[in-house]
């Protein structure tokens, strides 16, 4: 008897190859015309400059990527990290008086930023499992709650890091390590430990299985909210390590402070190839999603040739294109 | 008993120098409730135009005020609230940005745009000479940015300095920080900045140590009054040896004379213009409030 | 991972109840649906599970796999009184149900569905050589010849059943519950599976097992237990039972013959349909003609193309080459909505991807494809819609104890019959149906086929695309048997026999028609 | 031969019903509240002036039910908002030199306004079907693009109506026919309009299929592209007849205009109960979304309990509790 005919492997494999390579052909795109506006751009202080920049957000999307592939969406962050840095700051500034200037007050800082982030991902996690009340919803309602929070925490104004601190925390933005800042550092293994987690765990797989079918990630005897919660933590780790690193850049934190972080994280994890609807998330992705954006922006501040005031026409439309790019080709189905 | 209601109307901090106007503005409600037991200030912070015109309507239909204080978000959408306001009969003070009709307010308190724009190119000049370099960091594309930009660029006119390019750092640290960056990265010689204001030139200021590019004379020209600046200044710093003064206090003034409207045995109606001070270790002191937050 | 399967083998205490369902009865809402069920299930029996769509047979598989909670009644495992733990858990157990609707997870690899909630890791770190070694050797097991790596959503759907059941292989379960499993198989992938249940079996795992198809249940069970209207009406060994008799106790009369006795077809009468050289990316230069009141049987193996080649035809396809030609207009198809317009229906055999919305009730449903007919200038007209649906519900005999019952909610053949009510609401003069008969009980397959014959005699022209050989066989006037994207022949008259499609089939007969 | 077995209609119909008034009794309990701060909430003069203020965000969140419900999402209406005020703005002020200072200006004015509502709509929808790109993407594009559009016709500041044709303008927001402020009534009207577009007609019908599942919608004949395009077509329509009315308020328009619409609308779909998924579409529930979110605000500004710095933190609390409230008692299914 004839046996089950084969499905052709052949025809999707292109496909993935260039979702895969979409990101990166952007990203080479954007540097060629970079360089070709002026050939400071590929210069080392500024390679350098865009890494470092690109650190906050990248950290930021890593988290949100893992949210988004389990099908959830996390707007709070760029609040979240307003008011971590608030706390942290007000924290290291009162620890001075018992502590002193030294690493341990640091270090204590840093570590409570971490609970911190765990807590708020815990809480908006919460809130959106054992609450049943939409993701949207909830972190439209933290984001509102933390900014105004640190707005209070500041009275209205700037929490500064005392002058006193800041000689031992500058180092942790300014200095590098076998010539690669250290903020950059940070950001590698976040990207490392997060593509880890993503795609050898068990935990990247369920989150992958939840936003494909949350009802057969269910059948599977998969704790759905367990892992949904744990994607919102592991966001709100994120948004600290980022905080961590954001505060010794400037040493302040305000009711500004982060402001449009959550869309600019978004926006670099679909950019990177991630399915907003969930169910199919690429750190690399990501990644590079962060790195585009940071670099669109670089870009912007090399040139007048374009009126400032149309700075966001820029870039909105190499977004689109840079995306159009890698998407385009798919093939008929339309998905999303 | 006759309360006095004063509403007082101001944006949401969008920006550090909005959120010291903000503190500055609870900070005098407190004061001055507390040295008068029949004003009673109503404070409502608003998140964009819309949202403040609805506070307006909101402040005379619920809370039936005496007086408006209001620091419009910006001037020609709040020119028709302001008016209904008026409308009803409340004493109307107009704070920063002026509205776009004249005649509805009694009051008018306020910095000086353009003012603030001139002097900072009046100290450039000063200090620099034809052929020198200069990039500038402007704040939110708005109105008053426009005029503080076309004050400087007016005044600078004719010198010989190059302005190598502007950006927008919307009064913005970490945009201040960025737009240094590339700025660094793309011109070689750069000899001073105009910073538009204090927290641009601290973000400047991160940049340019980053960079090692503080030494030959380098400065950086910020704006408000800043209490670290002042500080800085009082201390001597070389890198941003001046300010402009542009305070968020300006708030608290205008409640204070709003409040004398109503105690005051003088008369009080009429424009308040803070003067764009040139803050130098000269006078700093003069201009330093270390409790404030900003 | 293995549990030691040897012992079971060489002691098959056959006589032992491992797990016994004792007067379990389940109300949805206030809906009842099953009515105090008792039930039993040997190690190393395959006790088969009978009766109408809708009878409350995957209701009662479900709460003994513990997907479900029964209202009343218990549930003995080992003879011991158990609450099964929900959503799976159960597997855990050794307590496995292959689901009725399909419960893969589409966006994923076949790899990490067979292993979706159990994947072989240490710490959580995922021992990826191991699954992939593993899944090999199940896909091996089960015949299935695909890339461990394919994404579900590439596979058809005999293929993703295919893929459930290795996922239940892999479990080594000792119960295992499997709904349905044949449905969308082929009589060649039926085989493998029998083959495994057999071995299982003589290992000692307790089978439950559903089919309409009661031919397999004749040949594959031990026992047969017969549900009505959530009833339990009679356990019986299967040998000494004939297949009537089985008919019988489901549906509660007598049954006549399956197959309607089909008129001879006009050899005069108009071509509906004529399709002249259509190609595809998978299909070659098919062309055949249709008659107004012919029944066209289309037969091939699974991935033949005959799927393809029709949904070309309504414009879901892009089409390469090829004409059409519609009552003697020639045209081809953009859109779904000009084939309709044009008089031409396809119903899909993916009901739950394609065919209907799961989240919306029968009425959303019945409508949507022919909307236009039910609004005036884009207005909906409520009550028309509201006389379609008693109709419908008539017409069809679907079955729903709730009448805002939500698709998903509808038991397999009841879904099935609202397809079928759905495609007919835009009163086609041509109608595609593909494996009309899926998940469909005996009783209610006997109305499908004189459905057909009866709109056929009324002068609509069908074709029959069915893995199911008795149907094609049963029911068409001509066959046209598919093989590799293109036409291999022909049959008609005493020529439409098993031998022949077999032979075109499996490219034994070389003879091309239409070339 | 057993016949269908017409039973009670039973089981679902109550969970329906809590989704239904879900939002009428927090809008209600909001009410309460309001009152019990100040007796003058529910004067005629503060129900007049929430009611008119709800017509912009209810305006807009109509067009963005339709959009949610067919599976998409629009992130460029406040920015849409702000463009359209601005042209319709320079084309009214040169128009005066015309066509004088008439009502043929404003007409004309409006018109324009619908006109590039409806394009721009028809740009975000053909982006996202024909150029198949993630919606989340093409919109924050938009955004970004018709921001900065704006501020360049700005100059970086404002655009002002001419004060000689405000008079003629002004009446269309702050007139009454009947007692009640033409906002009001073209709120209802596309109200209205809406609820009976969505339940009693094939568009409706058509977009609800779409959300639900793509695929079966294809399958049923239902041009998925076409209706998805329409969408965001009735979106940009709905947005310039919000900006018409807008614009006889404030007079003018500037880059801070329409700021955070977007996600003022997206939440008062949510609130209203539509799934930001797909699928499900509930005009009656958005409409008393764009309530409460208008009904928060002006609560706030009633009492001065709280500090204003802890106004997002009110909001977002009450945001979450209010959906939270119709949310919880859903039974054991997590939809979404
Ligand atoms: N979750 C549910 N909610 C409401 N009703 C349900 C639910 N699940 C099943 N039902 C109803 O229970 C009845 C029995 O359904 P069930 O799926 O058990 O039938 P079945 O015997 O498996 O039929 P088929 O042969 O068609 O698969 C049907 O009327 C069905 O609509
Ligand atoms: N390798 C593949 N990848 C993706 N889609 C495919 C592939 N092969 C076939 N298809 C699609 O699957 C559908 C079914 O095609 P197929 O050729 O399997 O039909 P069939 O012979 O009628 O199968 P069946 O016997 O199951 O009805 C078609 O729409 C076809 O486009
Ligand atoms: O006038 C203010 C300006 O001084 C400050 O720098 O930014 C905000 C403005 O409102
Ligand atoms: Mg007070
Ligand atoms: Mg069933």
């Amino acid at each position: 008897m004839p046996d089950t005919a084969q499905t052709q492997p052949a025809s999707n494999k292109p496909k993935i190859d260039l979702k895969m390579y979409g990101p990166a052909i952007a990203l080479a795109l954007l540097c060629i015309l970079g360089f070709s506006l002026n050939t400071a751009f590929l210069s080392e202080g500024n390679i350098t400059n865009l890494l470092t920049r690109s650190a906050f957000i990248g950290i930021i999307a890593v988290g949100a990527t893992f949210v988004i592939t389990a099908g959830g969406i996390d707007l709070s962050v760029g609040s979240m990290a307003a008011a971590i840095a608030g706390v942290m700051i007000i924290l290291m500034n009162s620890l001075i008086d018992v502590l002193g200037t030294g690493t341990l007050t640091v270090v204590i800082g840093a570590t409570s930023a971490i609970i911190l982030g765990a807590l708020a991902g815990l809480a908006n996690g919460l809130l959106t499992t054992k609450g049943k009340i939409e993701a949207f919803i909830v972190t439209l309602g933290t984001m509102g709650i933390f900014r105004s929070l640190v707005t209070y925490f500041a009275d209205g104004g700037t929490l500064s890091l005392s002058f006193e601190i800041r000689g031992t925390y500058r180092p942790v933005y300014y200095e590098s390590i076998l010539g690669v800042p250290i903020p950059v550092w940070v950001f590698i293994m976040v990207a490392i430990s997060g593509w880890f987690l993503m795609n050898r765990t068990t935990f990247g797989r369920y989150c992958t299985a939840i936003g494909s079918n949350e009802h057969v990630a269910q059948y599977s005897a998969i704790n759905v909210n367990k892992i949904k919660t744990w994607t919102y933590v592991i966001q709100g780790l994120c948004v600290a390590l980022a905080t961590v690193i954001y505060v010794p850049r400037l040493g302040s934190a305000s009711s500004s402070t982060g402001v449009l972080w959550e869309l600019e994280a978004i926006a670099a994890v679909i950019i990177g190839g991630t399915v907003l609807k969930g169910g199919y998330g690429r750190i690399g992705g990501t990644i590079l999603g962060a790195l585009i954006l940071t670099t669109i922006g670089n870009i912007l501040n090399f040139t007048d040739l374009v009126s400032n005031y149309l700075n966001g026409t820029m870039q909105g439309l190499i977004i689109i294109v840079a995306v159009w790019l890698q998407r385009a080709d798919w093939g008929g189905k339309s998905k999303t | 008993q006759d309360t006095i209601k004063i509403g007082v109307s101001y944006p949401t901090p969008t920006h550090a120098w909005a959120a010291g106007m903000n503190w500055h503005a609870e900070q005098a409600e407190a004061r001055l409730e507390a040295l008068y037991p029949d004003i009673d200030l109503i404070l409502i912070n608003s998140p964009d135009p819309a949202s403040q015109a609805s506070a307006l309507e909101d402040l005379v239909s619920i809370h039936a005020i005496d007086a408006l204080v209001v620091l419009p978000f910006e001037s020609e959408p709040l020119t028709d609230p302001v008016l209904n306001v008026k409308e009803s009969g409340a004493l109307i003070t107009v704070v920063d940005r002026g509205l776009s009709q004249p005649g509805i307010e009694d009051i008018y308190v306020a910095g000086n745009n353009p003012e603030l724009g001139r002097v900072s190119a009046q100290y450039m000049k000063t200090r620099l000479e034809s052929g020198d370099n200069i990039v500038i960091l402007r704040g939110i594309p708005t109105v008053i940015d426009n005029e503080r930009f076309d004050g400087f660029m007016a005044e600078i006119e004719g010198t010989g300095i190059n302005v190598l390019d502007h950006k927008h750092a919307n009064w913005n640290r970490d945009d201040g920080f960025e737009v240094m960056q590339d700025f660094l990265s793309r011109f070689p010689d750069i000899d001073a900045v105009w910073a538009q204001d204090d927290d641009i030139a601290i973000g400047v200021v991160a940049a340019l140590e980053q960079a090692g590019r503080t030494g030959d004379g380098m400065f950086v020209v910020g704006g408000a009054g800043m209490k670290e600046t002042i500080r800085g200044i009082m201390d001597g710093n070389e890198l941003v040896p001046v300010d402009v003064l542009y305070p968020p206090s300006m708030i608290a003034t205008a409640m204070d004379v709003t409040v004398a409207a109503f105690k005051s045995n003088g008369p009080v109606a009429g424009r308040y213009i803070l003067g764009a001070t040139l803050i130098t270790p000269e006078n700093a002191e003069a201009f330093y409030f270390p409790d404030s937050p900003f | 991972m293995d549990r030691g399967g040897s012992m079971l083998v060489e002691n098959p205490i056959a006589s032992d109840v491992l797990l016994r369902a004792e007067s379990l009865s389940k109300s949805f809402g206030t809906v009842p649906v099953l009515f105090s069920v008792s039930f039993d299930l040997k190690a190393g029996e395959v006790h088969a599970l009978i009766g109408e769509n809708g009878a409350g047979k995957s209701t009662l598989m479900k709460i003994m796999s513990g997907f479900h909670s029964p209202t009343s009644g218990r549930i003995f495992y080992n003879g011991e009184a158990v609450t099964l733990p929900p959503n799976g858990q159960a597997e855990a157990l050794g307590i496995v149900l292959i689901h009725q609707e399909l419960n893969l997870a589409e966006q994923m690899t076949v790899t990490e569905n067979i292993f979706l909630g159990r994947e072989i890791a240490k710490n959580g770190i995922l021992d990826k050589s191991a699954m992939h070694k593993r899944v090999v050797q199940i896909l091996d097991s089960v015949g299935l010849d695909i890339s461990p790596d394919t994404r579900i959503s590439q596979l058809s759907i005999a293929e993703k059943q295919m893929v459930e059941i290795a996922k239940a292989m892999s479990r080594n379960a000792r119960v295992l519950i499997m709904d349905e499993p044949t449905a969308v198989l082929t009589e060649a992938e039926t085989r493998i599976l029998f083959t495994q249940v057999d071995r299982l079996r003589k290992q000692g795992v307790a089978i439950m097992f559903v089919s309409h198809k009661l031919h397999e249940v004749s040949e594959i069970s031990d026992r047969v237990t017969i549900l009505r209207d959530g009833q339990w009406i009679a356990t019986r060994p299967t040998k000494g039972l004939a297949l009537d008799e089985m008919a019988r106790m489901m549906v509660g009369r007598e049954l006549s013959d399956l197959y309607p006795p089909i008129a001879e077809t006009d050899i005069d009468a108009d071509v509906a349909l004529r399709v002249d050289g259509l190609s595809t990316q998978n299909i070659h230069n098919v062309s055949f003609e249709l008659r107004s009141g012919e029944i066209l049987g289309f037969s091939g193996l699974v991935g033949s193309g005959r799927t393809e080649v029709f949904e070309a035809i309504c414009g879901l396809v892009p089409m390469r080459n090829g004409s059409i030609t519609t009552f003697g207009q020639s045209g081809r198809f953009a859109t779904v909505a000009q084939a309709r317009n044009a008089g031409i229906v396809y119903l899909t055999k993916d009901r739950k991807g394609k065919g209907l919305l799961l989240q919306e009730g029968m009425q959303t449903n019945l409508t949507l494809l022919a909307l236009p007919q039910f609004a005036k200038r884009l207005m909906l007209n409520k009550k028309q819609e509201e006389a379609a649906l008693a109709r419908a519900v008539r017409r069809f005999d679907i079955r729903a104890r709730d009448p805002n019952v939500l698709a998903k909610d509808m038991s397999g053949g009841n879904q099935q019959k609202l397809l079928l009510a759905k495609v007919m609401e835009a009163n086609p003069k041509i109608v595609i149906i593909d494996e009309p008969t899926r998940g469909i009980d005996v009783g209610t397959k006997q109305q499908i086929y004189h459905f057909i014959a009866a709109l056929a005699a009324e002068g609509v022209s069908i074709v029959v695309i069915s893995s199911e050989m008795p149907e094609v066989i049963g029911i068409s006037h001509r066959v046209i048997v598919m093989r590799d994207g293109q036409i291999a022949g022909t049959l008609t008259g005493d020529a439409i026999n098993e031998t022949q499609i077999v032979r075109y089939a499996a490219g034994l007969n070389e003879e091309k028609m239409h070339a």
